[in-house]
């Protein structure tokens, strides 16, 4: 059913956790859905994402992808972050069956979740300052 | 590594004896038993002797067992069969929320034909209240079909007594009971439940999978689903399944005969795995009755994680076990069973069903209670949710694009 | 003493390598393909290699395959399925005479829904003429269903030529075709053919009975006939039927690869006997096309006597062989096939149906040919039939008290 | 399917054939419905079967209730044959699938047959005489 590389990333995934001082969070999906996706990020002024951490309700895939997309955006900048698109999430796990792609869907909408909510951040420090 | 299997709700692997039995019919009893040659007599024999073992194990006569394809036909045939063959009585139909889609699916199809169904709620553990039933009968009603036992909490329904209900209500409403999860792992006997029509599977009792039976009690007004020669009386056509008849039987015979031996040990390391797994693993609960229910099932709750991480998580540790019923696995939808029961959908995700088989040892139990407890907490460390943040609380964003159809 | 079985139409012995693919999957790879552990995965597997090897056999994709639990139920659905899906577009159906009872009461069924069915004639060889199928054909067509090759008189039907009739009538009406006995025998390419869907079962090419297949080209409107759970991609329920889906599969493989050297070894030999049968039994005739047969088939019409006492007197000699088709052998009715034949009932109860199979050998064939002659001229000897008093000349008396329903 | 006497009966029929000067013959069945059994006696002044011989086309059924029906009134006065019923027939097979009842029915009809062309004989035997 499952790649090995989703397996793989299933067992001892990437990046678990929250970071600390984060100032990007973003959250997606519903439990009556099966799935709940949060993002935090450390992004510094350059707009480089200097740390990534996940935490996953979900199947297998729904993990798997998280571990891999938190991968693939870690130490990018955000610019490139938001052109990550699912499939990419797909192909870096050597694919998915047909009833888990959502899952990818969510793990790159919870990546754009989080970089709205850091523009918000940037956009209400401007305000205050 | 060893691979301890505890979905025995799914399938059971099939007994030597079993095989045994089958082995022979495919190269030497191959006959086509309408044939009236030697080979096709020897055919014939064989088939009615496992009808008959079939019959004995579920208290019927030899001729009110109709040899199916599948658990999954025998339910068609029975719902189809009657509803559509009484159908100027009347086009009410009672069934129950919690019944496997074999059940379920062919009821909806009924509604698109024209039938009206009730589908009657269930308590918090699963249970069916003849209460309700008896509110729920009416003139009209002609067919009623409750499972005997769920197939993924274990509860048993109270048969007799809803039978009672109903043939005091109006004696020509039919009453079909799903009893492809009872038979043989509680005792399943057609007379002293009094229904007209029950649904069982082979490869549930250590047979063979895609043989099933109806049992029909003589007279019970049904039409046929299937068109075709004149096997099975008439009433189910395409060559006889010899070699799987063959095998049904046996396992019915040896299902019959081991039941109490069966149900003791089952029932004995379920107790342990229950209490060792609520006790090892905070923020678990059993679903299900806690006493009426299948000897071999032990299903739960476990809050903040995903049925399908667990799953995997125990495969990987050697362990087979299910969320979920095995057919709706797949699927992204939660259990229709655990809704029923009340919990919220983003609570029913997190189920797990072990259902213990004959051959599932102390040391099994042991194993599974040793693992359970690392694999939710991991699980757990990986989730959003918590106490502090349970899922009621948890935000419904971005969620619309993944909607259930 | 030795059997020779004679009645491989009716049903085939398993092969032996068949079975060894079949018995392990009863005991280690027992797993539900539903479930996502390793049983599950593992039983997943052996499901989709199988239908991959169906798919071969049949020159169509895995994902076209169906597997369901008998020829006849593929026949039920393809009818019912394409019938009631497609009623928006009209109510027409053809079929023909000859059709094996799996369809042909699937044709009366739909009948009563409301469907309005063509029968088409055959001539006196049992084929169906393409002209009179053009003809047939109405603007509310939607559904013709010719079989490949009859099961009782061997007779082979131009499929593709009467496929290129429907759809240059109209693309959208959909061509079924039963090669139950074709699969196996003659070659069978649903490209080339061109059908839209084709049923097939496992028992007649040396694979288990109770597992059949049906071909559904990719995007063909065809409706459920079972409701259940999600299995076949939604569209056949129940728990797959794994040993005999590689049963099945195994024997798929067989069939197709050694299809050449199949055919010409029962070619040879049917046509050997044939020639002895005509030649040393007087009044004797070949029922069927004597070309466009199928290779197996040999079936006949012997005057003055009726097929039972054939069979039984053949049996005694341990010669398996039929009368009319299995299927009907125990009723009293003359086959339907016979009569469409142009045969008069009387002379239709004088049949006699020898399929050779893989393992006829030369010395079989002198056998029968040896035993058949005293065989007939003893049950002559019987009769109150002879040249002086033919059937027709028979006084009918006294018969009204067994009418046929 | 079948008990061994009728099978016995099948392979070694009892008085098949057609009695010589036979003053009672009977013919019942059709072909279309795949029986016809003829019945030949020859019957004595006293009214004694003193012989009865069949030709039966049908199945192993038809030949066998055809062999035991002759041999149970062979020897036997005619009173006694027209009270034969065919559950007799059936009792002595050691009894018949159902769906070959009707055999037993017609071999009774063709015995019955055979003594109603007797009567019709004596009858204008006498007219004649
Ligand atoms: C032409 C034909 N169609 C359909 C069937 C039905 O197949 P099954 O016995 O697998 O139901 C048969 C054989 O019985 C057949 O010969
Ligand atoms: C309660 C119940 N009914 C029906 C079925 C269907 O049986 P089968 O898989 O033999 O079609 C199952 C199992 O899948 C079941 O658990």
């Amino acid at each position: 059913m499952y790649t090995e590389k989703v397996m793989e990333n299933f067992t001892n995934p990437k990046n678990v956790g929250e970071v600390e001082n984060a100032n990007a969070v973003g959250q997606v999906g519903s439990p009556a859905c099966g799935d709940i996706m949060k993002m935090s990020m450390k992004i510094n002024d350059d707009g480089i994402i200097e740390d990534v951490k996940f935490k996953t309700y979900g199947c297998g895939a729904a993990i798997a992808t998280s571990s891999v997309a938190t991968e693939m955006i870690k130490g990018k900048h955000v610019d490139e972050a938001r052109k990550l698109t699912n499939q990419q999430v797909i192909d870096d796990l050597g694919g998915l069956p047909p009833a888990k792609i959502h899952c990818s869907v969510l793990a790159a909408e919870a990546i754009q979740a989080a970089l709205e909510d850091w523009e918000k951040n940037k956009e209400e420090a401007k305000t205050e300052a | 590594m060893k691979r301890i299997y505890l979905d025995n709700a799914a399938t059971t692997p099939v007994d030597e004896e079993v095989v045994r039995e089958m082995v022979p019919v495919f190269t030497e009893n191959y006959g086509n038993p309408s044939s009236i040659y030697k080979e096709g007599r020897d055919a014939k024999k064989l088939v009615e002797e496992n009808r008959a073992k079939v019959a004995d194990a579920l208290g019927a006569q030899p001729n009110e067992i109709f040899f199916t394809g599948s658990g999954t036909e025998a339910d068609n045939w029975a719902l189809k069969g009657a509803a559509r063959r009484n159908k100027k009585r009347g086009s009410h139909i009672i069934t129950s929320a919690v019944e496997h889609h074999a059940i379920l699916h062919t009821a909806q199809q009924l509604e698109k034909e024209g039938f009206d169904v009730t589908y009657l709620p269930v308590d918090e553990y699963g249970k069916v209240s003849p209460e309700d039933l008896k509110k729920a009968l009416r003139d009209d009603t002609i067919l009623v079909s409750i499972m005997m036992a769920n197939n993924e909490v274990g509860t048993i329904e109270p048969i007799k007594e809803m039978v009672e209900i109903v043939k005091e209500h109006n004696p020509r409403t039919l009453f079909h009971t799903d009893a492809v999860q009872a038979f043989g792992n509680i005792p399943v006997d057609v007379k002293d439940l009094g229904v007209d029509l029950l649904s069982v599977s082979g490869h549930k009792i250590y047979g063979p999978k895609g043989i099933g039976a109806l049992y029909i009690k003589k007279g019970t007004p049904v039409e046929n689903i299937l068109q075709g020669g004149a096997q099975e009386k008439n009433r189910r056509p395409g060559t006889e399944n010899t070699a799987s008849i063959a095998g049904f039987g046996k396992a019915a015979e040896i299902a019959k005969e081991k039941l109490p031996e069966h149900t003791e040990h089952m029932q004995k390391l379920r107790d342990k795995l229950i209490k060792g797994v609520l006790e090892t693993v905070p923020k678990s609960e059993l679903t299900g009755h806690p006493e009426d229910r299948l000897p071999g099932n032990a299903s739960f709750i476990f809050d903040y994680i995903e049925g399908e991480g667990i799953l995997l998580s125990l495969d990987l540790a050697g362990i087979a076990g299910s969320s979920g019923s095995a057919c709706t696995s797949g699927s992204l939808d939660p259990s229709h069973v655990l809704l029923a029961l009340g919990l919220p959908a983003g609570r029913a995700h997190g189920s797990l069903r072990l259902t213990l088989g004959r051959d599932t040892t102390e040391e099994d139990i042991d194993y599974v209670i040793e693992q359970l407890g690392p694999i939710v907490k991991r699980l757990r460390a990986m989730s959003p949710l918590d106490e502090a943040h349970p899922i009621d609380a948890a935000v419904y964003e971005h969620g619309d694009h993944h909607h259930h159809h």
